[in-house]
């Protein structure tokens, strides 16, 4: 199945966003997530489904002023 | 020291540091560290799952052991700021949240329409909302009514080092908001700037680009936090008045007849 | 730390402080030590046989340890400031002199041609003559000539607590001796004055009033003495440079695309 | 015999600076002296003579900016 | 001249003049014929049946043959100033309305989310909006999607004769928005603040107290009126790079040799 | 119009013009025409035999019909300066003389010993000395004493268009010297630098670059010559008290209440 | 009745908004109105009925910066 | 012989500064002289000898600021 993950074309194989961050490496990162620029707690990834183009964004800590 | 509290924060240290631009991450952590800054800004970007450099980046964070501040930087609409807010909140751990709605990219100036009712919907939502914002009187009293209990009026553009652009809009504020913590935010250059913030009464700098690109990042960090410091302490100390003429120092009196 | 010395004298702390108008004697020497200067100026005055002020006076100086700079206000004439500084020399017991030569009473201007007569005369009688002028290039290079070491531009008329008038001025004259000790004094009112005096590349600071006329004196003193120490470090550090414009610190790219 | 002592009159019985330092109650005191404008330093006091209406002046440490 | 119009009208003089304050009518009369201004701001207040001051004051613009631009000074809520823009309207016969819808009563400051509001409801309403704003980019965009033509930002609190208190603030908004007609609306106290804001390349200046409250008014008017012309011309004609050292005027080459 | 005179002269206008570096002769005789100027600098420079530039240039400038002042540009001697007197006067047949005798060559300072020396020497000789000189007070009264009936400071490095970079010096020049003929002369680089000189107090400006160096030397001549005008009319008038809040313009009674 | 013109009470007889201007003296005047907050355009005054404490703004061009 | 005129060498026959100026081509200018640095008068050029290597400065009216 074919998602935008961070702007970019991805294919997983993934039923919810749980999955599909195991199957993009995030495994136990430390990262925050959002599904069609909707904000997706942590604890509510697992019952969040994913479908063909969906636009996940998973963001990190980094620098800011 | 002002007894003014940030959130019920008292902070020590009235310089916050920004963390974005340092030559290296050693560099940032020396900065922080010897600066002793108590809070610094922090952001969200987008993760890789095979680099991941933000894991890094959290965990030297982490271990400087300060509070951080999220911040909405970039963010153009209300959603975007509120999304990102709370995305913030779950990664960091903190409520606290430096709200950015920029309305113009080539001052980076804030909207406050957008601001306004992003701060009052984070509020509402539970948030501490430090809103970046300009010397607009009435947006300052809007912000405060959404629920914000500290202003950070802009200095100058974000990142342009030209200081105190405005002088009179920043002491009209404080003016009117004598008992509201304000910060002054972006567009400090120099030590003295931070120094001038004070001494018009303010209760803390936010700066990031003068420290982080000073030749010398460490050293910079070190010299805001004390001009920060000394311009506190000036303010509370009630400086001298300001003479049109000169008055001599020494005593007149007295002065022998050598002629 | 500036390589420069002030004839030979590697001074610590670049602010110098004076020691009339303090609230009491135990303010003036806590306003000392608390703010670690090394240096402080001082005066002659008509002394009574039966009072002894001046024995009191020079007894507590000489307890805080630091250098004495005896000055020659209020002489009017070469020849008062020369009798004054020979006087000075024998109790003070040293050869330093400010050298003060007033040429109008409303700002305290120095007279530059006294001045640098003066200067040649003591100099030559084996002074170390820290000269009080203006920025007048021209006047900086004949005290040189005269054998002087050291420049001290007036910031503002003395007392006055106006800052910096001629930034300009003060900014030619760094570039025009750039290995001359340059010592702004007089006329600083707050330690942004300070601060902004050492970013621009001067070697140190003299100030009384704002110190000594300050609500809190010691906490004044040590707002100055940060202010200068932060000023004198940022100028070393490199300051970035300043944008007509604004420049994002928290980085573009990664940003999420939350719309 | 009538001097000015830093400006204000005084009646003294000396010869020379010295003296005049004694019968003034500067006998120990940290100073520096000039007379009729002109500095004496210390180890010439003794051998400085007083006259009829010398200006006598006689400093101290003092408080400066 | 800036080719640039108001509404459709070209003002051959780009001062605008307020009407109060003036020592007698018949020398605000003459300060307007003098300064030959083409625009001048009146308001609308309480009438007397008996005494009809007002019936004599329009009775004196009418004859002065300058357009007239009503203000809303004082409201401070959005109805206020629609209805006064409404009574205006048809009391002076014109669709121009200064609109001021006041936010703070110490500075004056208008209040950007009425006065964006108001303005939308009035050019709705046929009328041609002056708004009296801040430096605010976002404002004055909301502004002119609103459907002015015309931005008034401040130049400093009404009536305090400060000048131009934030020129980084109105040199971002002159390049922000090239093409749209600026006026600097309030706080200019001299001249030489007239010229400054037409050499930035505003299009013309409104003021009142500067010139009513001169020692003389007229002569005041007539200063006014050439700075204000200087500064526009001067923008016009291109005015020489500033440089940061000297360079001579009279050439250096063919100088004689007369040591 | 200010009663003082130069030298028994009462200049119309206050705008002194210089005649270098125009992009034509045509556009240097149509600048002056059109600013209505009384009186331009002119220099001496050495003539060939062949091409004989200068009789060509003194044919124009007497055309003009306006008095000349002629300088010592370039000068660093006072035996130079005397000389170029000496020349100027048998040239231009007058005994006006700007005295510029130049310290220093990045500012073009005014060496204000030599100036001294100099000023003494010619106005003994019979000249009417119009002395460069800075804002020193002491110098000032050196050159009274020589006999100079007419002071001119700098206002900035001559060609550096920067304006006034010590209003302070200025404003207490013009305090101390109240009966004086006082012109800013040099540095001057926009016309809002020249109200500003005038509402200071002066009685006249003078200046070259900003007028032969802007896009439309014409223009800005003229542009000058109104900001000059407009300036002194401002000090004679008596401007408005500056005020540190707003305070209405528009009368508040009376006003409608429509809520 | 009474009325509140311009902040001041008033007693007439009116029963329409022109009756009230001349009442109050306005006859001719160049004024514009308002009746309890409301812009009352010219041609409207006729058939504006004023009743027992409305609020009536009658204003005219005066001084304004 | 050689002078040097405005900074430049240059053979003139001459015994005065009068008669250089004529052979300079300076005839009927207005111009201001000066020998070795020193100012000559219009009126004293014909009684101004020039010798050898003497420094002849011809100057005019110029632009000046």
């Amino acid at each position: 199945m074919r998602v935008v993950l961070n702007g970019e074309d991805r294919e997983i194989e993934a039923a919810t966003l749980a999955e599909a961050l195991e199957a993009l490496d995030y495994a136990d990162a430390i990262v925050a997530t959002a599904v069609n620029g909707e904000f997706v707690p942590h604890d509510q990834r697992g019952e969040t489904t994913i479908k063909e183009g969906d636009a996940i964004e998973v963001l990190a800590p980094m620098q800011g002023g | 020291m002002s007894a003014r509290t940030f959130y019920g924060q008292a902070l020590a240290n009235r310089l916050l540091l920004g963390t974005a631009q340092y030559p290296s991450p050693a560099i940032l952590a020396d900065a922080v560290k010897q600066s002793a800054v108590d809070m610094v800004t922090v952001s969200l970007r987008r993760e890789s799952g095979a680099q991941r450099a933000g894991q890094a980046f959290w965990q030297l964070i982490k271990e400087l052991g300060v509070s951080v501040l999220p911040n909405t930087a970039g963010c153009h609409t209300v959603k975007e700021a509120v999304t990102t807010a709370h995305m913030a909140r779950e990664v960091f751990g903190t409520k606290s949240i430096k709200l950015e709605v920029i309305g113009e990219d080539d001052t980076l100036q804030p909207d406050v329409f957008g601001l306004v009712e992003a701060a009052r919907i984070l509020t509402d939502d539970g948030f501490e909302v430090w809103p970046y914002t300009t010397q607009d009187l009435i947006v300052g009293g809007k912000l405060l009514d959404a629920g914000c209990e500290v202003l950070m009026p802009w200095g100058a553009p974000i990142g342009s080092g030209q200081g105190l652009n405005d002088v009179f809009g920043l002491r009209a504020m404080r003016a009117h908001f004598p008992d509201v913590p304000l910060v002054v935010d972006a567009g400090l250059g120099l030590p003295s700037h931070a120094s001038q913030a004070m001494e018009l009464g303010y209760d803390a700098v936010l700066l990031n680009t003068a420290v982080a690109k000073a030749g010398d990042p460490v050293a910079m960090a070190i010299a805001f936090a004390d001009a920060t410091r000394a311009g506190q302490a000036a303010h509370q100390a009630g400086p001298m008045e300001v003479r049109d003429m000169a008055e001599p120092s020494t005593p007149v009196m007295g002065k022998a007849f050598l002629l």
